[in-house]
């Protein structure tokens, strides 16, 4: 499904990694690793087509990304770091909108249920008042309604999460392979997912 | 894609509410301009009535302006703007929502309460239709060249001036038209000509700014 | 294709590097030439205007500054725009190095012309289409220069600067064709490539002599302040 | 105690300066909104000279206004403000330096600037000193008037308009006495009535407003 | 060294928890556990005075800390959920305008050394262009120069670090407990810290 063909990403004067290629099939998961500033967002952000890289290019079922545009975004499911939650609406206001941006509109009743299986049931309070572990939920409550996604780029996700959450999430991940959808994670701590691939940045560059 | 875009302006529009200032704050700072001047001034009925339309132009240009600096910096810090982006709708479509859902907040207030602020200034009412279609036309112009500026000074050193620096000299036909026909009208001559014109411009940038913000915006989250 | 490759040939710093200097060094000379002979034409060939007196001799500097101020914008934004579409690295230094050359240029043409305002129309300054477009011209130079300075990453930059001049270059057009589609105290074009010039032939002379004196200065400067550039990314 | 007060003073600066802008955007709008009115008015120089007090007064007026809002905010929301909170020194002590660095940044800029509007303006250079006199004594105050509003409002939903409603009433005693003193002056007449009145009013709020702030603050991080 | 007698604290009229009492002597370490929204970090800062209890009091050294404002703030180090990371200033000004807003100004040279070890040496650029674990890394520095401060209070001090990074933080956490420090901490990982006392919050409500 995914092809990154020689991926150079130079930040602010640096070369981060070089010539780095990899191919992802339906159903099967890469953890992306390396220490801290090692390039591992800078990449996620390459393979979801915001960032260009200096060099190489990414294709999506044969064709370059660059050409695909949003026919290429509608395809993926990209979270990351920063939550993208609305201090100011609530968690379901902020999932039904997200959702719609996104061009595949929810009904409340799905989004209800998804906030219920993230815990955040009746939680109707802006989201300012949320604790930093239910804002991360609010935001991962989408990957509840992406099944039709076939791609999912997650930045370090399980952060902030309790154990129950991290539970959760797999679950979320391991049924979306079970579909065969592909995933792409950044993880610092053993997320415990059986993953086809690991990418370690520290030996890429 | 309209649904991409008509939600954009319902949150737009939702978070203006919810912060409930943002909607009343353009207005207000609009009024507070336009009444702090006689305070100011002196209310002299004759020296107010030739100052009026320049006044309230400028409060409207000002407050169009104060408003920008939050116009995209929001969704840019906490993430949202990269998820918009990559979202169903072209960036050119999510461009001109924002600028609607600008100018729905903090330009058609103005066009509302401007016969307000022009009986304040005792201008003769037959005024106030001038005024009102002349800001009418010019605030969404005001909008859509203030996006391309906040759109480019995104996550920049120096946001602030750097903004009214790019923007400002973009602003000056509008205000030199806008309170040009006002001034034209309570001169007794016809504004049609500066209206024209102003409404030109609208076509102009609402055709052709929201490629330049949509540019601006994918550079930002680079 | 072989021209394409060609373009790209020129377009890699590299290659461009050596060529530039030759270049700014002939161009250094030919400014110079034609400056003295501009000048020498316009102040002592030229007959004194009969409405004017000597004052108009401000022409000389003014006109050929004001075209210059257009025209560079125009070609910062092509070179801005090519730099955007292709991606060519030397296109967005090219833009860079034209701006504060632009820049100049449009100062001088406001300062001339307001010095000249002063004994025509009796003050330094109106606001009208003419001027304050001109006026609206430096300041997009100067945000230009002011927005690539914000930004640290030469490409993102580059990038932010061609939306910026792309946008700007509207303003090119108003400034010229103001003084037709306003009734503006400004006057008129009074040199056209269809009409034949309606100026005496030794004041057309002299400006065309100092226009080509502006030109050469331009690419001089330019080509040396591109090898800077260069010289500071690469 | 006055190590962490003259910290703060040096971060604010130092932030300031990196964001380049933010000591200029004050000055820059003020200058702005200053040149703006001729533009608007018409460029008589008899009515022009008449509105200078106020346009400048307003101006200042309206630049303090603009800046409040980041006061704080930053700080609050990356928790540099929990920190300062937690820090060495009581919150007064916090409040005061954090108000004299606003004041640095975007008062006293205005000070030095004004003769150059004013001469734009064209008023006679007598006045000159009149002037800056009352906005140095004047825009200290609404930098701290302006710090208790900025606090109060942190975080509350609707910030901007509350922030506007709370701190204009408050403003416009220093708009009318400021403003004033410069009319007095350029009527012939002696401006020190006005001008004792402003020094009265900053060595009230200098005593009170810090107390006032520093309460504000406390509850802002609970 | 702290004590919190019969603890309450309410958010939003939810009572988050009640009656939650502990001493923590010199050396010990406390963990608080709890799922996401327990009320771990409003714990934490309810321990260094910035939220005022719902019941109940903190004391320190026998004294309320309530009635010691500055005089308590001066011994504790309080890192938060937020990095409280200036956007526009390099990781060393950070670090030293923190310090010293705390009250404990640096020598230069100290913050050279305390941001070489959390592999921060020579990162000048404004911290906006560091990673998110750089970032945290430039928060944690303080640390290392807090050696003299008693007691610290670190809120989910692990997430967003590497490896090396979690390993750097426990050994600074250990050292400090060895020279009779106190440290509270939040997590949800397994930090590997041997703690005196874990409080559940998931149990005290
Ligand atoms: C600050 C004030 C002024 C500005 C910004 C200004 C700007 C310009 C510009 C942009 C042009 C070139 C336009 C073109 O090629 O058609 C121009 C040309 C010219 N200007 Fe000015 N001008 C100013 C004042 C004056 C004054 C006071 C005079 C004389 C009364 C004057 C006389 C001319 C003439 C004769 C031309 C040449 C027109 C032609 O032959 O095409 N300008 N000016
Ligand atoms: N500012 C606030 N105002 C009102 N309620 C709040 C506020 N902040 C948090 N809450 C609520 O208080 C509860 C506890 O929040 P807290 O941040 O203490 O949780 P936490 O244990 O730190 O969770 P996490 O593991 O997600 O960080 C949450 O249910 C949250 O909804
Ligand atoms: N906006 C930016 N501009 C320039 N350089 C940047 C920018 N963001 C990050 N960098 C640099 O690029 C490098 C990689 O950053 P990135 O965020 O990709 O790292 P990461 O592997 O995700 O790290 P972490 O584990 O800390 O999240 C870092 O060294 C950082 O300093
Ligand atoms: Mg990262
Ligand atoms: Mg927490």
């Amino acid at each position: 499904m995914l092809e990154a063909a020689e991926l150079e990403c130079e930040r602010g004067g640096w070369v981060l990694f070089r010539g780095l290629s990899f191919a992802l099939r339906a159903g099967e998961s890469l953890r992306v690793a390396g220490a801290n500033g090692s390039g591992k967002t800078s990449l996620l952000r390459i393979l979801c087509g915001l960032l260009p890289p200096a060099g190489g290019a990414v294709s999506w079922r044969g064709t370059p990304i660059a050409r695909l545009r949003e026919e290429y975004s509608s395809q993926l499911v990209y979270l990351g770091h920063a939550p993208a939650v609305k201090d100011d609406l609530s968690a379901a206001e902020n999932l039904a909108i997200s959702c719609a941006l996104a061009g595949m509109p929810a009904e409340s009743k799905a989004i209800e249920e998804a906030l219920a299986r993230f815990g955040l049931a009746g939680k109707t309070q802006p989201s300012r008042r949320l604790s930093q572990g239910q804002r991360r939920r609010a935001a991962l409550a989408r990957l509840a309604l992406s099944a039709s996604r076939p791609l999912w780029l997650l930045d370090e996700p399980f952060s902030a999460l309790d154990t129950a959450g991290v539970a959760l999430l797999r679950e979320l991940i391991e049924a979306h392979l079970a579909r065969s959808g592909a995933v792409i994670f950044t993880t610092h701590q053993d997320a415990g997912i059986a993953t086809a691939r690991v990418i370690d940045l520290d030996r890429a560059s | 894609m309209l649904g991409v875009a008509r939600t954009l302006i319902y949150r737009d529009l939702l978070l203006a509410m919810r912060r409930r200032g943002d909607v009343a704050t353009a207005l207000l700072f609009f009024v507070i301009v336009a009444s702090l001047f006689p305070l100011g001034v002196g209310a002299e009925p004759n020296l107010l009535r030739s100052i009026a339309p320049g006044v309230i132009w400028v409060a409207a240009l000002l407050s169009a302006m104060l408003s920008l600096g939050r116009l995209f910096a929001a969704d840019h810090a906490d993430g949202t703007l990269e998820q918009i982006l990559l979202g169903a709708a072209p960036a050119g479509v999510v461009a001109l929502a924002k600028g609607f859902a600008h100018w729905l907040v903090s330009g058609l207030p103005l066009v509302a309460i401007a016969p307000v602020i022009a009986l304040q200034y005792d201008l003769p009412s037959s005024l106030y239709g001038v005024l009102a279609l002349s800001l009418l036309l010019g605030t969404p112009v005001l909008s859509m060249i203030g996006a391309i500026g906040a759109a480019l000074t995104l996550g920049v050193r120096g946001g602030g001036v750097l903004l009214a620096l790019l923007v400002l000299p973009l602003y000056v036909p509008v205000l030199i038209l806008g309170a040009g026909s006002v001034e034209m009208a309570a001169a007794g001559l016809a504004p049609d000509g500066q209206l024209l014109l102003l409404g030109a411009l609208l076509v102009f940038t609402a055709a052709f700014a929201p490629w330049a913000i949509a540019a601006a915006l994918r550079i930002s989250v680079e | 294709m072989t021209t394409a490759i060609r373009w790209f040939w020129y377009a890699s710093p590299h290659t461009f590097f050596p060529v530039a200097r030759t270049l700014a060094r002939w161009c250094a000379v030919a400014a110079a030439l034609f400056a003295i002979a501009g000048l020498y034409v316009g102040f002592l060939v030229a007959p004194t205007d009969a409405q004017q007196g000597e004052a108009y001799r401000i022409i000389f500097i003014h006109v050929p500054a004001a075209w210059m101020s257009m025209f560079l914008y125009l070609v910062m934004a092509f070179w801005a725009a090519m730099g955007f579409a292709f991606n060519t690295r030397l296109s967005g230094m090219m833009a860079s190095a034209i701006a504060p050359t632009g820049a100049l240029f449009t100062f001088i043409a406001l300062w001339t012309g307001a010095l000249w305002g002063k004994p025509t129309w009796g003050t330094y300054w109106v606001w009208d289409a003419r001027l304050t477009s001109e006026l609206i011209l430096l300041f997009l130079y100067l945000g230009f220069m002011a927005l690539k300075a914000a930004i640290d990453d030469p490409r993102r930059s580059d990038r932010a600067g061609a939306v910026l001049a792309i946008v700007g270059a509207v303003n090119v057009p108003i400034i010229y064709y103001s003084v037709q589609w306003w009734n503006t105290l400004h006057q008129g074009a009074s040199v056209s490539m269809t009409r034949a010039p309606s100026m005496a032939a030794a004041m057309f002379t002299g400006m065309i002599l100092m226009a080509l004196a502006f030109w050469m200065y331009s690419i001089a400067v330019i080509l040396m302040r591109v090898r800077c550039i260069i010289m500071e990314r690469e």
